[in-house]
């Protein structure tokens, strides 16, 4: 099923209207990326680097990219007034104290207690953990966006994990091109389903029992 | 434009007036301060906690300063009740306390507690040092084996807040230091949950290059104009200026 | 004048050529990198490695770059046996190297991995912290109990041989950095036997303000000049350029 | 008896020949911060402080003094072309990972051993380790500079020290008023009485015993 190019900015226009006025965020690799060029309009919001860099904005106009100026996923960025230089210790120690507001992150899979697994698949891919545990477990607010189901077509959002975890009941809200799942202490609750797919499309799609409310929205 | 603008400023200005900032500071509040040998330590916001009648302070620092000298005034003042330290022998005033029972003190070696504090600002539970094992310093103290070899668990510290002098500071809190000012100013600016700025200088957002920046904004709370230094240093008294 | 000046210049200077800085990367030696995603990440240096062929290196740093920048280009050429990491994703070379058996892998949280490295430069045993409790991460490590909270002690790392790549470096070996490619630089400078930087431009002694210097000379033994990134982007290869 | 002003400069010129070229040097603060003013002519040292400073040279002159650039005792230095600031945590980085040649620090006693106390005198004052502690433990060489006796005429340099201890069997060399004497693995050796004292002197004011070499010398 396949997630068409196209709809990765979906997701991360869709996860730009989590972000709040005066927010410290931290977007991880891939569509979370992709964040920081929707920031809606009449907000300001201070993006994080775990590379060291505070305060970076949208991506920079093709010819005006500086090698040296990038984010944690090595693209070019540009840079806010505020912005400021730091080594990865004290980019680790803003995350790990606690100043994060918001992170965005990809998942391999996500569980209904809001344990994230996104570092390794065993026996196949290792990426490895990168910052994710860190954000993960120390983010007030951990926002996970992904395509609702992987490549071989098999469902992401499920009971349990079955990969090895990177951090455990820690996820707030799921953001997917099908839809948005908020993480609940009695289970996830369809928020949003988006334009293209019926509240049954994501049932379907979801191995994870999903509380549908009366007032599903859409986007 | 005038309403983006309006918000970026409104997210990102930490400007505050001096009577703000001592709202923080009241009568047992664990205080986190910068300096070292009263360098770097904030004349106006401590000459603000002097004249507020603040007392039974909770300190956390370096030393004592010297007897009217960055926080040795606070000290000599009789307004600290507590005091995690490295050196105090500067200031008689704290000796002269402690022997009386009015001040306690807790005595950590100077590279232990940057570390601590730094540890306290970072998030960390503590740091692993084998500095001052076989000493009173291990007293009480957590020990693990790593690699063979023994260290001592030192915990981090933190506070409820911190008061800092900064060279330059722009409203989001991007701070720099003057010199060996900088000493304990950037642990100690990490580490408490209301950080406080004084600064020599308020800049505009964008003047200070993201690279001279020593503390990002992030950690600060409140940036006050300094009215600076009201002392005179140890070095000036005894050559008679 | 000129006794003095030649002592001066003799004692603070370290300036040396690629080939005396090769002399001490050999096979198997224990090698950490600054850069992430390659950002940072001394090209004149991993060139003169693989030309010197170099083999069975054991690498601590950031990440494994990309196949053809950064340190990736070592990983791709075979040349690394060890690796402690936080992210080798962005390499599809080291995960099948891993999977084959031929690069062995320690994955260590990112921030967790920048303390120690730093606990390591800094003479500290190791630090404790949260970060990965309830994962696989706690599998093998001590735990403490430090104030009713659980901690995994994390230990310190070093290395024989450092290698940074500096924006400005003044003979003494004082450093400044480019912008981002700040990132570990300042941590592995600080925790080998040997730190080798790579600059892209050396400059008279007293020509760095003490104020922007981010690594102090202490921590450095040789400074050579750079030739430049000799890589392409991953951004700059997708867009065709 | 007394430690004579004048004499402070003697001890500090003393302990300036252990220096060497291109030495990383702290000093502590009293007759030890005065050692800076007295670096032989030909020898270039880098001293440190653990306020935060690497490369500072001598006092400046009168009139010339930047309060903002001081060594720990909190006495205005000057700059060397090669300094560099930096926060307490790196100053004492430095010092633990064993970067520093030599420390030269004050002491209340000092043992046969090498034993040195000199943070608190108990029941009457307590100055506090600061970074002496540090500095003792991790120096490549601890040479310490002291009135030979008390204020009260007592013996300083002792077969154990009576005080609270700062490190155990680290001191290298000790300098006084009347005497360099060497620590070593059978204990102490005289190596040099100062010119106002013959031998006997520094034995009856030295409650540790002094093995006498054939070839003390003078300074």
């Amino acid at each position: 099923m396949g997630l068409g190019r196209e709809k990765r900015p979906l997701i991360a226009r869709r996860a730009a209207h989590e972000l709040q006025n005066g927010m410290i965020v931290n977007l991880g690799i891939g569509i979370p990326t992709m964040v920081a060029d929707f920031v809606p309009e009449g907000i300001h919001v201070v993006f994080q680097a775990e590379n060291g860099i505070l305060g970076y904005g949208t991506s920079p106009r093709e010819g005006e990219e500086d090698p040296f100026v990038c984010n944690a996923g090595g693209l070019p960025v540009t840079l806010m007034d505020e912005a400021s230089y730091f080594d990865s210790t004290v980019a680790f120690g803003m995350i790990r104290r606690g100043f994060l507001d918001l992170t965005v992150l990809g998942a391999l899979q996500v569980s209904e207690k809001g344990d994230l697994a996104n570092w390794i698949v065993p026996g196949k891919r290792v990426p490895g953990m990168g910052g994710a545990i860190d954000l993960a477990q120390k983010a007030k607010r951990v926002v996970v966006v992904t395509e609702h189901v992987s490549r071989d077509g098999l469902p992401k959002i499920l009971r349990e994990c079955t990969y090895p975890l990177t951090v455990r009941e820690s996820v707030d809200l799921i953001i997917t091109d099908m839809a948005v799942i908020e993480v609940t202490p009695s289970g996830l609750v369809l928020k949003e389903v988006a334009r293209e797919y019926e509240v049954a499309d994501v049932v379907r799609a979801t191995e994870a029992p999903l509380f549908i409310p009366e007032d599903v929205g859409q986007f | 434009m005038v309403g983006p603008i309006n918000v970026r400023e409104q997210a990102l200005s930490k400007v505050a007036t001096l009577e703000e900032a001592l709202a923080y500071i009241n009568d047992g509040t664990i205080l986190m301060y910068g300096g070292f040998g009263g360098i770097g330590s904030p004349p106006t916001l401590i000459e603000g906690i002097l004249q507020k009648g603040v007392k039974d302070l909770f300190l956390i620092g370096n030393d004592t300063g010297f007897p009217g000298v960055g926080i040795g005034r606070l000290v000599t003042a009789g307004r600290v009740r507590k005091l995690v330290t490295s050196h105090i022998g500067s200031n008689p005033n704290a000796g002269e306390q402690m022997y009386r029972g009015a001040l306690e003190v807790e005595f950590c070696p100077q590279g232990t507690l940057a570390e601590r504090i730094r540890a306290g600002g970072m998030g960390l539970g503590g740091i692993l040092t084998d500095v001052g094992i076989g000493t009173v310093v291990e007293e009480g103290k957590q020990k693990v084996e790593v690699n063979g070899k023994e260290y001592l668990i030192e915990t981090s510290l933190t506070a409820e807040v911190a008061i800092i002098h900064a060279a330059k500071a722009d409203p989001f809190g991007n701070l720099t230091y003057a010199r060996s000012g900088r000493n304990f100013n950037p642990l100690v600016a990490m580490a408490a949950d209301i950080t406080i700025v004084e600064a020599d200088e308020i800049v505009p957002l964008g003047a200070l290059d993201p690279e001279e920046i020593v503390t990002p904004g992030i950690y600060v709370n409140m940036v006050i104009p300094s009215q600076g230094v009201n002392w005179k240093w140890a070095w000036e008294e005894k050559k008679g200026r």
